[in-house]
């Protein structure tokens, strides 16, 4: 039948489906649930720590990236942090725009691998610059779950 | 020495308590039912079931297909098959599709369909359970109750279920 | 050493949107015009069959099980690789190299068309615990990484935009090409930057496409009316999953696959010894991080000799003549197949309106997009034996 | 096909391990990936530098919920800068992924490879078994809001009808199985049952009942291959693979017969002349065949040819396949008993050759004659099955 093909768009089927969970809930881990509880309890930023190589990492695991040993602790980072890249955000995941363009950064912290990416406020557009130093702004200790969104946005330090 | 690592389990009673981040997925399309599919879901509509026919293996494939997977060439003509066919296997379900106990025990299976060479679908069927669980129900000859011509739109729930032709003891 | 040659190849599409045919149909059409490229019967003469795949992509999950019957695979070997599409061609590559395998099917499609939700899976590949939670669309990170390099490498904004006028001129020539343009520059110069600093000219669009490959062996391959093309060396890998770990221009993965291909090739000063290159330009400045990461230009240089026409048709080195995935669109995974595919016509001197005089042996270099860091290159050539 | 036994490059199997099963670990997929990787490099002798390549296996991405897991799970087996990609065929993908492994040592390309299958099966909400929904023909099944669960229903019934199986013996399968994994340090299904005790158990959909079921379970596997040379440095019993086969059968389910697994006898076939194998009965010490539901452990004997068609229920019977028979049958404890992470369960057979093979299966060695072991996995819709062949001892 590959030799003559249907083409009106009346005799044309498609069929709509989904293929979702409910919802997934995914465990932390032992260190990463470390991690957000530090970030809930204490509104701090920690990274893994691997005694071997001497370095510290965020993203947190139970491994280190550079070595193959366990990491069992995490250590306390300095949360002034520096913006690395930034972009002005205008359409969601979802495919929309947003009401209200969000400024998001790539932020990495003195002395540790990787970093977060985060939403800027209270800076202006013209004034924002690779290499600002930003630091995080938590929500309210009642409104925290133990995610990054516990972090409302970082913002300069003045 | 057998190497096994002592992972971290969670047991049911701690269910809660340790920190879990949730997220609602999003995956929705629209698939393309393509040349075969398109008309054949049209004749569901009209309360009718339409194979292709390969000339080289003579048999007819219902759901439609372009091309032969036996004999990998192009399908040759639209034929209609008729709504009846033999039960080659069937269950009694007492779940939903989620796993939890349903209200109303189900009854589904295979029904190989007459005059096609092979050509099987899979469908309810409507029969007591008692009729699986000892097999009378196996090799029987059942035909299809479609839902009311202004009901159905084209899926393959417009077939309601499939019925035995003569009733079983 | 058994040498590993393509002998067929089959396309449907690549098109914006392909309505008139379910996936399965799209991959029959594009499996009849490879088996036929090379003669071959698919249900006697191959041994084993690889699809290159994604469940999300597909709509289905465990999208293996649909694969079979469109390419002739029933009651054969075939199997599921989950990457992209030149690394599956790796897996055939391999599988040939055995010694127990003559002639190996590898398959890849994209039916974007179908997806209706692509940011929303786009996301859901990224880290659940540190990745998703800004609801961005996944570009974004893309956005990051042209900054970076702009602001690295002291280039203005719209300089990134000769990447794709280039790549989407050259795409005139190429049937092929559905999205290509005769945009110049002050066209794109005011354009609303929708993923600042990205324009979304800057950035290639998906489409459908469907794509058969036919790998055979020499033994093989002298036995069949065909043209050979050669994989003289092909290769993959990935960096950390995590995005954050990752520098925002990071070579290192670029550098692994691009030196071990000419390492295995005897390659040593790849923009004199290879006389053409399809690499991956999703986004414009893609191509600059994958011509630099590949050695065919110096780091911060690659957007200069953009300008410079360096990589043109006419140029020394010509990059992307088939107008690449600017004007082919990104046939999502099977994006390493439509590359294998454009650069075989090529070599084949099959290429019509965008046949370079001079072509012998491509460079192909691949990446699977954002979120990840997975990159895949080869090297094809139109003569045999080393 | 000119499958053969000349083998241009032989691969051994030089290291192997796993993580617990359990029906819910509290570590990310990344986590596991990383536990088993590193636990089979340890049996091995060897780091993380020491890999070229590696092969990851999982089934469905609904499962861990994330989109190309392979991409994902990378990370935890550390294949940074590293040739890595993921196979996938269905519930056979845990075999599958040693085969894939096999190929990219047997090629020439790599010395060392890691194949590494992580399955996490407790993230989807409500229950695992719902997003199975999307295992179906999108648009002539799935309409129909399948369960898992019939398609094996069928598949079991059809086989009981066909050759007049009665469920006692089926359920023989699972006290058997569940019995063996009392000796399995993984286990998450382990326990002395009867028969009556299967036969009790919740009717889920007739015939298949809650103990007929392995349960699922999050858990990673992993083991490590070598080439000839660099497997003569780390070991002195290596073991060796003998042969690989797989096979599809057309995604059309409806049109075959359910009775008999052809695609398996076609995918035993390959390996068997790949191993120079024409006896399976009386070649192979023990067999680690596919056991998620009680009847399939049944049904692939028979595809693999270690019984005649409709004639392993009276092996079983007759205590051949238990672990000190003729013919022992998941000496593990298989999925029923240790526990089913997907794409980890067929690991972890593949891991049980190796343990068995070196005699490290402590309480659950058999006795090694011939020093043949086979491994099999099975999936999509009851369409695909996996089979390896290992030779030790």
């Amino acid at each position: 039948m590959s030799f003559e093909k249907e083409t009106k768009e009346v005799n044309l089927r498609t069929y709509k489906i989904n293929m979702e969970a409910e919802e997934y809930s995914y465990t932390t881990g032992n260190l990463g649930e470390q991690f957000f509880l530090k970030i809930k309890n204490e509104g701090k930023l920690t990274a893994a720590y691997c005694d071997k190589c001497n370095v510290r990492f965020l993203p947190v695991r139970g491994y280190c990236i550079l070595c193959g040993n366990e990491v069992k602790n995490l250590v306390y980072i300095d949360m002034e942090g520096v913006v690395e890249s930034f972009t002005i955000a205008k359409i969601s995941s979802k495919g929309e725009e947003f009401g209200k363009e969000k400024i998001i950064a790539y932020i990495k912290f003195p002395n540790t691998l990787g970093g977060l990416l985060h939403e800027l406020k209270n800076v202006k557009i013209e004034e924002l610059k690779i290499g600002m130093k930003v630091h995080p702004v938590f929500k309210e200790m009642k409104e925290r779950i133990g995610s990054l969104t516990d972090i409302s946005y970082f913002e300069p330090k003045t | 020495m057998q190497k096994i690592y002592q992972s971290t389990p969670v047991k049911k009673e701690d269910e809660g308590k340790v920190l879990e981040i949730t997220y609602k997925p999003e995956a929705k399309y629209s698939l393309s039912a393509g040349q075969a599919i398109s008309r054949f879901l049209n004749e569901l509509k009209k309360g009718r079931l339409i194979g292709r026919k390969c000339n080289n293996c003579n048999r007819i494939l219902v759901p439609p297909r372009v091309y032969c997977d036996i004999c990998f060439r192009p399908t040759n003509e639209w034929v209609y098959v008729k709504d009846e066919g033999i039960v080659t296997t069937a269950v009694v379900s007492y779940i939903t599709v989620d796993a939890r106990k349903a209200e109303k025990e189900q009854v589904v299976g295979v029904i190989q369909l007459e005059d096609t060479n092979g050509a099987g679908i899979f469908h309810r069927i409507n029969v007591y359970p008692k009729f699986v669980m000892n097999r009378k129900i196996f090799g029987k000859k059942v035909k299809a109750v479609w839902k009311e011509e202004e009901e159905r739109v084209g899926d393959i729930n417009d077939i309601l279920y499939f019925q035995p032709v003569e009733e079983l003891k | 050493m058994n040498e590993v040659c393509i002998i067929g190849i089959g396309s449907y599409g690549p098109s914006p949107t392909s309505k008139e045919v379910s996936f399965r149909e799209g991959v029959y059409e594009a499996a009849v015009r490879a088996y036929s490229d090379c003669g071959i019967d698919p249900r006697k003469d191959v041994d084993a069959f690889i699809a290159c795949e994604e469940d999300y992509n597909v709509g289905i999950s465990i999208s293996n099980e649909f694969s079979v019957d469109q390419l002739g695979a029933r009651l054969r070997p075939i199997c599921t690789v989950c990457s992209e599409s030149l690394a599956a061609l790796a897996s055939g590559y391999m599988l040939i190299k055995t010694g127990q395998f003559d002639v190996v099917v590898v398959e890849s499609h994209s039916k974007f068309s179908n997806i209706d939700t692509y940011e929303k899976i786009l996301e859901f590949a990224m880290d659940p615990l540190y990745e998703r939670y800004l609801e961005i669309h996944p570009y974004y990170y893309a956005s990051l990484q042209a900054r970076y390099y702009l602001n690295k490498f002291n280039y203005n904004e719209e300089d990134l935009h000769l990447v794709t006028v280039k790549n989407k001129r050259n795409g005139l020539k190429n049937p092929r090409a559905k999205f290509a343009s005769n945009l110049d520059l002050k066209d794109l110069k005011n354009a609303p930057k929708i993923f600042d600093p990205l324009t979304t000219a800057d950035i290639a669009p998906n489409s459908d496409a469907f794509y058969v490959i036919v790998l055979a062996s020499k033994d093989f391959a002298e036995k069949v009316d065909s043209k050979p093309i050669w994989i003289k060396s092909i290769y993959w890998c990935s960096e950390t999953s995590s995005l954050l770990l990752r520098d925002l221009y990071d070579l290192k993965p670029i550098k692994q696959v691009s030196e071990k291909v000419y390492e295995k090739s005897n390659i040593s000063n790849p923009r004199n010894q290879l006389d053409f290159a399809e690499i991956d330009d999703r986004f414009a400045h893609s191509e600059l991080l994958h011509l630099e990461g590949a050695n065919f230009a110096k780091q911060g240089e690659a957007l200069k000799e953009v300008s410079m026409g360096s990589f043109d048709y006419e140029g020394d080195f010509p990059v992307n003549v088939s107008g690449g995935y600017l004007s082919l669109g990104v046939p999502l995974d099977a994006g390493g197949l439509s590359r294998v595919y454009e650069a075989c016509l090529q070599l084949r001197k099959e290429a019509g309106r965008m046949q370079l005089s001079n072509a012998k042996k491509a460079f192909i270099l691949t990446w699977r997009g954002v979120p990840t860091s997975t990159y895949c290159a080869a090297i094809l050539s139109n003569e045999g034996s080393i | 096909m000119k499958t053969n036994i000349n083998f241009r490059n032989r691969v051994a199997i030089i290291g192997a391990g796993m993580t617990i099963f359990r029906r819910k670990l509290k570590d990310t997929p990344q986590e596991l990936t990383y536990q088993a990787t590193k636990m089979a490099l340890e049996s091995a002798g060897m780091n993380f530098k020491d890999v070229e390549a590696y092969v990851i296996g999982s089934a469905p991405d609904a499962f861990d919920g994330v989109h190309m897991k392979g991409e994902y799970l990378s990370d935890g087996a550390l294949a940074h800068l590293k040739p890595v990609k993921r196979v996938f065929v269905g519930g056979a993908t845990g075999v599958f992924t040693a085969i894939s492994a096999w190929w990219h040592v047997a090629s020439g390309m790599f010395d060392v490879v890691v194949a590494v299958a992580e399955e996490k099966m407790s993230s989807a909400k409500p229950h695992p078994q719902a997003v199975f929904l999307h295992i179906w023909d999108p648009i002539t099944e799935k309409p129909l809001n399948p369960n898992l669960i019939w398609i094996f229903a069928m598949e079991m019934h059809r086989y009981m009808h066909k050759y007049n199986i009665k469920k006692e013996d089926i359920a023989l399968v699972s006290v058997k199985n569940k019995k063996n994994a009392l000796d399995h340090p993984s286990a998450s299904a382990a326990g002395k049952y009867t028969v009556e005790d299967v036969l009790n158990s919740e009717v889920l959909v007739y015939p298949v009942q809650r103990l007929d079921i392995s349960p699922v379970t999050d858990g990673a596997a992993a083991i490590v291959l070598a080439s000839e040379k660099v497997a003569r440095r780390y070991t002195d019993s290596p073991v060796w693979i003998e042969g690989v086969g797989w096979n599809l059968d057309s995604t059309h389910w409806t049109s075959r017969e359910l009775a008999y697994p052809l695609y398996l006898e076609y995918a035993g076939n390959m390996a068997y002349k790949m191993a120079n194998i024409d006896n399976p009965r009386k070649q192979l010490d023990f067999a680690e065949v596919y056991d998620p539901f009680n009847y399939k452990e049944l049904h692939h004997m028979e595809g693999l040819k270690l019984a005649d068609k409709g004639k392993a229920p009276e092996m079983v019977r007759e205590g051949i396949t238990q672990r000190d028979g003729d013919l022992p049958i998941c000496p593990s404890g298989g999925l029923l008993g240790v526990g089913n992470p997907i794409a980890a369960a067929g690991m972890m057979k593949v891991c049980e050759l190796y343990w068995q093979l070196t005699y490290q299966a402590d309480k659950r060695q058999v006795r090694i004659k011939n020093g043949y072991g086979l491994a099999q996995a099975w999936g999509d819709l009851m369409q695909v099955s996996t089979v390896i062949i290992t030779r030790g001892g």
